[in-house]
């Protein structure tokens, strides 16, 4: 399965998708690349955001 | 005045300028009940005291300049005079309708208006001539004024930006004390309308706020202008008589002029208003809030230029659609101050957004910041506008561009595109991967990012 | 001429215009040894007949303009006339500027400049005056010429672009033929300097490439100022005399004036230089290439106005890095033609970068389109410059802003940010939570976001 991009030195994403995983906390690296040319794109972030935000709820 | 009595708003809002103004125009949008109080005009400072008519004597300015310089380009022009009341008449025309606008927009939102002056007697009530006004929720946004010196009395010959905005004449010769946005703007417009001026700054440039590039280019500029200026050397004393004033500095430097601007900042209007009574903390008279802009008090926010931070009339409207949206509970990402675009409108415009170089340096660390210069020499539109001066890119290495500042004519319409760049953590190539329309001065944006991107085209390597 | 015999260059560029030499100038920068071919002046159309000269005839207009019009701004001004030997004056000095600029970086990246007229006569060799350049890879970028109609004769009174930029006088009237971008702006050159002037054109529209919405404010600006047109009507014939000219349409209207100026377009320079020889596939003159821009035959490359498409100089850039770095084995992506920005510098100026909102139904069905106008009226920038227009956005509803176009004064560099938001893909939302800089006109693009987004500020819901 593809790994997450962050070894590969800078991880690709549009800019204003590198905006929106700071603003939702989301550590660009950690996510998984689904788009051409492992670029991170708007529905990786978010997917996992949700799922992280599911995970820190599970733990209380 | 609206009979509010009985009713608790959702918010209650103090001061209709631009922070307080966004508040209540958000937040009525968002389905909360909003009362907004305001003693003089709906808009504040900015509509009318502010940075539209500064503005709009700045374009009077670029007219006269433009005639005075036509046979550069073949055209044959002539100024023959500034016309004061016609520029004020055209001042006040850009007021009113902005102005009506604004206020159809607080009707339409139903935002209840009250006229008068407020003040904060309770955690959740702001007192107007006698009438309680509750909200379950307070915003401050009472704005700033013109500060002046200790010692340093306004009056007659010696004013402010207030005073300055309704002059009905074209003085010979200005002082204007502090050489910060509003000091040379205003001497840039003076200039252009046929005063000799002379700027006094305490510290050792023009702009200080800003990368010590633009501020040397700046500086430059001016010189050629003609505009005199004297730095790193303080104020000691003015003194006035019929025929103008005389300004010392502590170095024993004097200047003669007819007036003496006084623009030495804004101090936060917060005094007397019930803010300490309630247990609101001061700091200098601004009002101290965390990153979500509470005061630590009740549900009591602030936003706009009583908050410590830059005092631009965007910021107070991004504050203001912040507290708002926090209040309506959508927890918006918090404002990074640096990521707000900053523009000065003199001749030529300054403007930048992110961090200057020094500032990055020590962010990151010396070695870990790259800088760029792209001279406008190689921009074709600003050749063809006759401007000089240059975009200077700071990136940390291997990262993002963190700040973008430019000086020439006009590129203060450049700082949309830098802001995008900035706030969206855009690596150069990102930028360098896009083609910018040729020939515009945008275009030399995109001539910085290529070169910073290691593949300079309209550039030396 | 430089002597090359028996030398192979990994890159032979024909044509030394905007495609050209970004091709040569990339190339030489990625450690390729280049061979630039050119047999008037490095630069091209767009340096010495196109671009360059057009804007700076635009900005002398826009000069005129401003002395007429001072007094509304309080400033007396008087425009005495157009001094055309100045104008042409000021117009070389700025070329002149730019290709000195532009020599000393072709020659400091050492690229191999050839002068005379190419063919090409073998898959890997152009032949110019007898000698022959071979290249591992050849890369053709002749460009294109005014095109005409088919029996109307270019001579004398009836005119392109090419004469009209070198004309000594301001002509009394002129009857333009081609609405679309060289036509508009002579037009609004030429009325700027006095002339009554006549658009006529076949399309329904003028600029009838952008949306609609710009078409038609463009139109009621052009009455506005008194520039005449015809649309949906198709021209027949022109006769000249000593008086003038004589243009008479389809529908039997027909116009008199001083000067025909013809911009129907132009048509790709590929006749005789034996590409088709080669093997190479043309369709109506222009070179056929893939997405790589790759002819289909050996290693030869086309780029700027020869392949089909938008016919801009900074396409024409783009497409030039693009063919450097694809031989250079870099493998970059290709570029998307609607996300390359289009200005169009008449006054008002038109500015569009995406897809408009016709296409974007087509592409996207009708009901998954969403569009929004924020008119300039509310944006005290613009109402200070005392111009009028709006902001049209297009977005694909619940997805990314895929059209940004503009109308009004200036608006030209405020495609920059919007190729940004376009081409990155960006939401509305993503712009709207950036507060832009008051009072600019890029603030409208801010707030036309914020009311796309959902949350108008200075807008009604
Ligand atoms: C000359 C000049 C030029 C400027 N140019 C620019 C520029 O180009 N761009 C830019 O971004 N910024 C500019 N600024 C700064 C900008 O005007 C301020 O940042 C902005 O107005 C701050 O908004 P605010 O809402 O905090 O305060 P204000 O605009 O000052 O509004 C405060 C409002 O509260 C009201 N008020 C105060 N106390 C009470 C009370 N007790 N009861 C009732 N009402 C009360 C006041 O009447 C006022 O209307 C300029 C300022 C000046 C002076
Ligand atoms: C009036 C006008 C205004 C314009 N304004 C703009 C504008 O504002 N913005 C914009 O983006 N675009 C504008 N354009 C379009 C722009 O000029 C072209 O898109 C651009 O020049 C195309 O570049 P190119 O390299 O394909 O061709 P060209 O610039 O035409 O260059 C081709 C070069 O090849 C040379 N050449 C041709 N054949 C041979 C041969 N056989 N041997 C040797 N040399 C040869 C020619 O001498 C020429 O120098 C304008 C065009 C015109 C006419």
């Amino acid at each position: 399965r593809p790994e997450p991009a962050a070894h590969a030195g800078r991880v690709l994403a549009k800019p204003p998708v590198r905006k929106l995983a700071r603003d939702l906390g989301v550590d660009l690296g950690s996510v998984v690349p689904t788009g051409p040319g492992e670029i991170v794109t708007r529905e990786d972030v978010l997917e996992f955001a949700s799922r992280a935000e599911g995970r820190s709820l599970a733990t209380y | 005045m609206a009979d509010t009595n009985g009713t608790e708003f959702d918010i209650v809002v103090l001061g209709g300028g631009s922070g307080g103004y966004a508040t209540a125009l958000r937040a009525a949008q968002l389905g909360l009940s909003v009362a907004l109080i305001e003693s003089g005009k709906v808009g504040g400072t900015c509509l009318h005291n502010g940075c539209i008519p500064t503005k709009a004597l700045l374009h009077a300015a670029e007219v006269a300049d433009t005639a005075r310089e036509g046979a550069q380009f073949g055209v044959h022009t002539q100024l023959n005079g500034i016309d004061m009341a016609g520029v004020n008449a055209y001042k006040e025309g850009v007021i009113s309708r902005l102005y009506k606008g604004l206020q159809g927009l607080v009707k339409s939102r139903k935002v209840t208006l009250i006229e008068g002056h407020g003040r904060l007697v309770a955690q959740d009530t702001i007192e107007v001539d006698g009438q309680q006004v509750k909200g379950k929720n307070i915003v401050l946004a009472t704005g700033s004024y013109a500060r002046s010196l200790p010692g340093l009395e306004i009056g007659g010959r010696v004013v402010t930006s207030d005073q300055a905005l309704h002059l009905d004449y074209v003085p010979k010769s200005v002082v204007v004390l502090g050489g910060g946005v509003i000091g040379v703007e205003f001497a840039s417009v003076w200039k252009s309308f046929g005063a000799d001026v002379t700027v006094v700054e305490g510290l050792p440039h023009l702009v200080p706020a800003e990368d010590e590039a633009l501020s040397k280019a700046l500086e430059r500029a001016f010189r050629k202008r003609g505009i005199a200026f004297s730095v790193g050397d303080r104020f000691a004393g003015v003194t006035q008589d019929d025929n103008g004033v005389h300004v010392t500095l502590e170095s024993g430097k004097s200047f003669d002029a007819e007036l003496l601007l006084v623009a030495v900042g804004r101090g936060p209007r917060t005094a007397d208003l019930g803010y300490e009574q309630q247990g609101i903390t001061l700091d200098r008279g601004f009002v101290i809030v965390d990153e979500k802009l509470h005061t630590g008090v009740g549900n009591i926010y602030a936003a706009g230029d009583i908050v410590p931070g830059l005092q631009l009339a965007h910021r107070g409207f991004a504050q203001g659609i912040f507290v708002a949206e926090q209040i309506a509970g959508l927890n918006p990402a918090p404002i990074v101050e640096s990521g707000i675009p900053r523009v000065t409108y003199c001749e030529p415009e300054v403007a930048s957004v992110g961090v200057t170089e020094a500032k990055a340096k020590e962010l990151y660390g010396a070695d870990s910041v790259e800088t760029l210069e792209y001279n406008l020499g190689g921009n074709g539109k600003s050749q063809i506008l006759a401007t000089t001066g240059f975009v200077k890119l700071v990136r940390q290495k291997d990262g993002p561009v963190v700040g973008v500042h430019m000086i020439g004519s006009r590129v203060g319409e450049l700082i949309g595109e830098g802001q995008l760049i900035v706030n969206w953590e855009a690596y150069p190539e990102d930028v360098a991967a896009l083609v910018h329309a040729h020939p515009t001065q945008n275009e030399a944006l995109g001539e910085a990012h290529l070169a910073l991107a290691g593949k300079p085209l309209h550039a030396h390597n």
